[in-house]
């Protein structure tokens, strides 16, 4: 057993992929001496060396383009995204080119590609450093995106999302890299759960909360002080947005009756839309509220200053199960 | 500030070399006319019959093209690309790669598939419309046709650097038209091949339009200058005498297998079609500009010096002639023997592994479209 | 009365804008000589000169990053981009300056660009000439996103977006380029339709179906076919993607007690989530039947000559209407 | 190939220049010792007066960062951007404006905003986390930070277009570092500004770092030769020495406005402290370099200069260390006084005109706070 941060858990996943197979890399702005901003990378040059571990030009871009070429070669480039807010001037490589190519050349190639980016706020960020972007790559077919919440799963999930010959997004919840748990090291990828499964992580009656990334943790504390109000919350770690494991939020909702979702994303269109329309067309009879969305605002994200009145926190949660329950 | 300025440690001080309206000359070895000149830097030597296969290569793909253009005009394409006037360039960089080289294309690049042995029915495919290309491009090392300008150079770049990583004595080949020249990717490229020093040659075919727009709407100096800014050398070739293309692209890939990183070979040319056959040039250009390049057609010269210094006789043209009308009998009836794709097929290779929501879509779109069965 | 088509409604309207205000300006690549790849702005640099109609650099980033500046020094550009799928490379300009740098200067500045967007399938092209990605920037807060259907909202809705302050995706449905339609010269645009409402363009009892863009004609067509079997469908042009026009859609749900909602794009995360989910939360107990969604499939587009199977057609509208009917 | 053939018509064919090993000396007119050197190309003629308010600025805007940075170190700010180093380039250059020209700044222009006449406290605002800018750049024709890097790069090409169509006589300047040169942003802002001869200086400062990646990472020539691919001119200046930087600045903001395009100045200097606060250097740098760098001071070499030629005495330097002292209180103070932003706040300015979304959600979450406002 190691107690490991969420950073820490991605930074061995990658070392035991890149142990593993001589073919994986890691590329990104900063990922080498400085060891990536938030230090994810920490010591992988060093060990690897330049030629795996590779301090690209500030060109996003570049990072997913040629990540595509490499991975064409026979490479699995893990590509590190500095900020959330800077995976858009790769966006046409990434929707066009990495999403695309394998129905392109009718499953003739495969792009192994992880992207792995830090994504949410409550860092006290300035501008761009605080987006949640997932409903973009999760609305663009040929994508799988996942999302950890907990230092277990970072440590797997990378590795899961190397392991894969599809082309990942993996969002990193960076306000969550300092959490710390423990992780038991003998156990190998066979262990884990599928990637693209989600995990019931408090069972409950009363109303069932799905969440992902950063807001996990929210979750279970509202669903701590619900408790105290005698009101038994099930929540979901979603894992997975694209694909979504429907059959473990159909078997909740079947059982609760009442389903919130929760992210930091603005609410528009956010990962929560589609849950909503998908779990009331397939759960119809068992609803017995519609589901509630608890997101971030349809603005930009705000100044640090005032990032908490944005962010969904135990409070609103706790008002979006009393309304449905409300209901 | 004059051209000695430039990298002169005394000024540290560049300006524009030359401007677009005094054009430099290009490397040639083969005049419009058709005579074999010296070039100080590039030479080739062919035996006789390579450079018959060099005019057989321009002559089939130019009727490989041309029939491709008829069957669109009989609606049996939904649009095609035309290479026309464009021959020498993709023949000659094509014949300059060696197996294990690496091409990666636009959309327009039908000689240079040739070139690598690809079947021009693999083409037709995506501009019928029953797939987006879908050949193997690790069988004949020719990535698929890429439509979203200047996105292939990054990839190409990528691949050399893998290549470089695996010591590979190979070198890859971007493709790109001049109007690609101003996006933000192809200019990444060249900075990510000088940076890592990949072995990929930036192979510009500067074909004078991009659609209706002329070239000066992209750069106000000639394309090929566009390398001095990354520190990798360009050089502007003949782009219609496939001789020079050969010379120039071959030493530039040798360059890269030994080390010396990537070049921009701006091959000039022009389009002497439409931009697709869903274009009309006629809103946006003089006709006598296509009559003085028709005057530097790359197959007629070819054709004339090959006829003076007797190296092909008449029984060798004819046979080409011949050659060229069965490939395009097998283009046309191959493309006229394609099956449209199944429904269900939206649904195949959009994942390599198992996917929920495809499999819950197909189905349910299976079903639904059995409902019809049923009724019929 | 003058007869138009939709293509020559958006060019009428841009000639009298740039007519009203020599502010007004159009980028793009081929706006020039060409007219446009679909002849849109045909004629115009002619009357107008080279300083208004700017053929641009092969560089879509670049379009949208000098038409922010040019809005910054008092112009209000009006951007062609030439295909729905080129509209990648300019991602980051449109999400993190176009839609946020009016919030970021706290209303100091006004961005009035009008990006311009032919989009959609149907018409044999080939790759990335098909697609649909209105969600991207639907999800984008700091940009409105609207689509006209036919030749006289396009006269009007083009007019309505230069005039807005801000920026506005306008999408038109290439596909629907060449429909007909009477306009009467003599509306200006006070008599028109505020470009945020959406229209109810057949009204009925029994299904409303919701769609916009190229997908109206169709719905108007499954509602024809419709009411031979009996089944009385209202069709809503929802014209604006976002903001949504809620009453509209909430008066007819209240009435019908069932909505179907139609759009080329994937369904996953598409409009139709957002819309099934607010709709069902605001309209829960009204609702007979869950939201159904009619979209395209959650795979790239396909090649042209199956495309008719990735488009939602009168059959499969109607299918989902009985789906509905049945629940 | 060698340097004479940029150009030359005989060969069509160009070739890495200076490589990042062999610096090019750069324009220089105060040398670090102090000295007031000539240049053949480059002069300034300033009075006394005008001199000792180059040093001024620069001590000011020192003093600024340097409050601003232990305001961050207290917990005032969430992070700042220190311009210690690059005091020279940034007074050098924003005195160089006239008042209609026009300047697009990165994240670090502390010292143009203050040569433009911007309260600090604006700039402070953004990094205390209380707005994402908020000043009116139209007032003193200082545009907003922008943090994506490269984005406003061509913001700055496009205005500069508006000022052509205008026939304003003024010009852009837009401020990048040497990590932005690799965005495809920078590189298209440099083909619209060419191929449209758009008013606008490009200004690089050089500081030899992108985060931890040195400029090797970016480019392999120097990288005001970037210019000649794109057909403008491109110098290097010594970014630390103040007058150089005038000097080359004003020449190239004439140029622009008398209708000869673009320009990039490379501003040769050096990042002296980290990154951001968040940055640790100790990570990827050797502190012999800080070390190299400390002597060439961009402050101490214009007080040795005003020193020895007695331009200024004591009472000068002791007045302007009181004002910077003032001016450091006044940042302090404003800073600390600065009220958060109000909750409802955040959905103010997201569009000009009315949004029913945004006055749903503002509505609901004001009755979501009032719930609060009760319970207590
Ligand atoms: C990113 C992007 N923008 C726009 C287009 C539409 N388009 C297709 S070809 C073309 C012109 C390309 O010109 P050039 O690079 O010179 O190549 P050529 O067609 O002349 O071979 C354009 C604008 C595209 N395919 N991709
Ligand atoms: C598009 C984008 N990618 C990454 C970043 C993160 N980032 C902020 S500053 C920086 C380095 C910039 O280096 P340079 O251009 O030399 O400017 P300097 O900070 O040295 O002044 C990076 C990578 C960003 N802000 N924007
Ligand atoms: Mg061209
Ligand atoms: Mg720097």
């Amino acid at each position: 057993m190691a107690t490991i941060t969420l950073a820490k858990g991605i930074t061995m996943g990658l070392r035991k992929a890149m142990e593993a197979d001589p073919k994986v890399l890691v590329m990104g702005e900063d990922v080498g001496k400085l060891g990536g901003v938030f230090r994810v990378t920490d010591g992988l040059q060093k060990d690897f060396g330049e030629d795996r571990v590779i301090d690209t030009p500030l060109a996003e871009s570049g990072i997913i383009g040629t990540a595509i070429g490499l991975a064409l070669r026979g490479y699995r480039p893990v590509c590190e995204i500095q900020f959330d807010g800077f995976v858009y001037p790769a966006f046409d490589q990434i929707v066009s080119q990495l999403a695309k190519m394998r129905a392109r050349a009718l499953g003739k190639v495969s792009l192994p590609v992880v992207v792995r980016i830090p994504v949410g706020g409550g860092i006290g960020a300035v501008e761009h450093h605080s987006e949640s972007n997932e409903a973009y790559f999760a609305h663009t077919a040929g994508l799988k995106v996942v999302s950890c919440s907990n230092p277990v799963d970072a440590y797997f999930m990378i590795q899961q999302a190397i392991a894969s010959e599809d082309p990942i997004i993996l969002y990193e919840p960076k306000r969550r890299y300092w959490e710390k748990a423990e992780l038991d090291e003998s156990l190998t990828l066979e262990d884990a759960m599928p990637m693209t499964s989600a995990r019931v992580v408090r069972s409950g009656t009363d109303v069932t909360v799905a969440a992902y990334g950063p807001m996990v943790k929210t979750a279970m504390e509202a669903a701590t002080a619900a408790e105290e109000e005698g009101k038994a919350l099930e929540v979901i770690d979603l894992r997975s947005l694209s694909p979504l494991d429907m059959g473990t939020l159909r078997a909740s909702v079947e059982k609760t009756g009442r389903l919130v979702v929760v992210h930091e994303a603005p609410v528009f269109l956010g990962m929560g839309a589609e849950i909503a329309a998908r779990v009331t067309e397939q759960c119809f009879y068992s609803l017995e509220a519609p589901v509630m969305r608890v997101g971030g605002f349809d603005t930009p994200y705000p100044p640090s200053r005032v990032e908490e009145e944005y962010l969904p926190d135990l409070d609103r949660i706790l008002d979006a199960v009393d309304r449905s329950l409300a209901f | 500030m004059t051209d000695s300025a430039v990298g002169s440690p005394r000024t540290a001080a560049v300006s524009p070399t030359t401007s677009l309206s005094s054009e430099p000359e290009l490397v040639q070895l083969l005049t419009p006319e058709g005579e074999r000149v010296e070039h100080p830097t590039y030479s080739v030597d062919l035996t006789d019959e390579e450079l018959r296969g060099l005019y057989r290569d321009l002559v089939l793909v130019r009727r490989v093209d041309a029939e491709a253009t008829a069957l669109q005009r009989q609606g049996e394409l939904g649009i095609w690309a035309s290479l026309l006037g464009q021959e020498a360039a993709q023949v000659g960089s094509g014949r300059a790669m060696a197996p294990d080289d690496y091409a990666f294309p636009t959309y327009r690049e039908h000689g240079v598939a040739w070139c690598r042995g690809v079947d021009p029915l693999n083409l037709l495919g995506l501009f019928r419309g029953v797939n987006h290309g879908g050949w193997d491009p690790n069988e004949k090392n020719f990535h698929l046709y890429t439509i979203v300008i200047g996105a292939q150079t990054l990839h190409a770049t990528g691949y050399a650097m893998g290549m470089q990583k695996d010591g590979a004595d190979a070198a890859v080949i971007a493709y790109f038209g001049d109007g690609a020249t101003s996006q933000g990717d192809v200019n990444e490229a060249f900075i990510y091949a000088s940076v890592f020093n990949a072995p990929v040659v930036f192979f510009c075919q500067n074909n004078q339009w991009a659609i209706s727009e002329p070239i000066e709407k992209q750069s106000r100096i000639p394309l090929y200058q566009r390398a001095m800014g990354f520190g990798f050398p360009g050089i502007r070739v003949d782009g219609n005498d496939v001789l020079a293309v050969l010379a120039v692209t071959k030493a530039a890939l040798q360059n890269a297998k030994e080390g010396s990183g990537p070049t921009l070979i701006e091959a000039y040319t022009y389009r002497m079609g439409a931009h697709t056959t869903s274009d009309d040039p006629t809103r946006y250009r003089l006709s006598d500009e296509l009559e003085s390049w028709k005057l530097k057609d790359p197959i007629e010269r070819l054709k004339a010096y090959l006829v003076r210094t007797s190296k092909a006789d008449q029984t060798f043209f004819d046979a080409v002639e011949a050659e060229s009308d069965e490939l395009a009998a097998h283009v046309r009836k191959g493309c006229l023997d394609m099956p449209d794709p199944e429904p269900l097929s939206i649904f195949d290779h959009v994942y390599a592994e198992r996917h929920p929501l495809i499999e819950e879509e197909r189905e349910q779109y299976a079903a639904y479209l059995a409902t019809f069965e049923e009724s019929h």
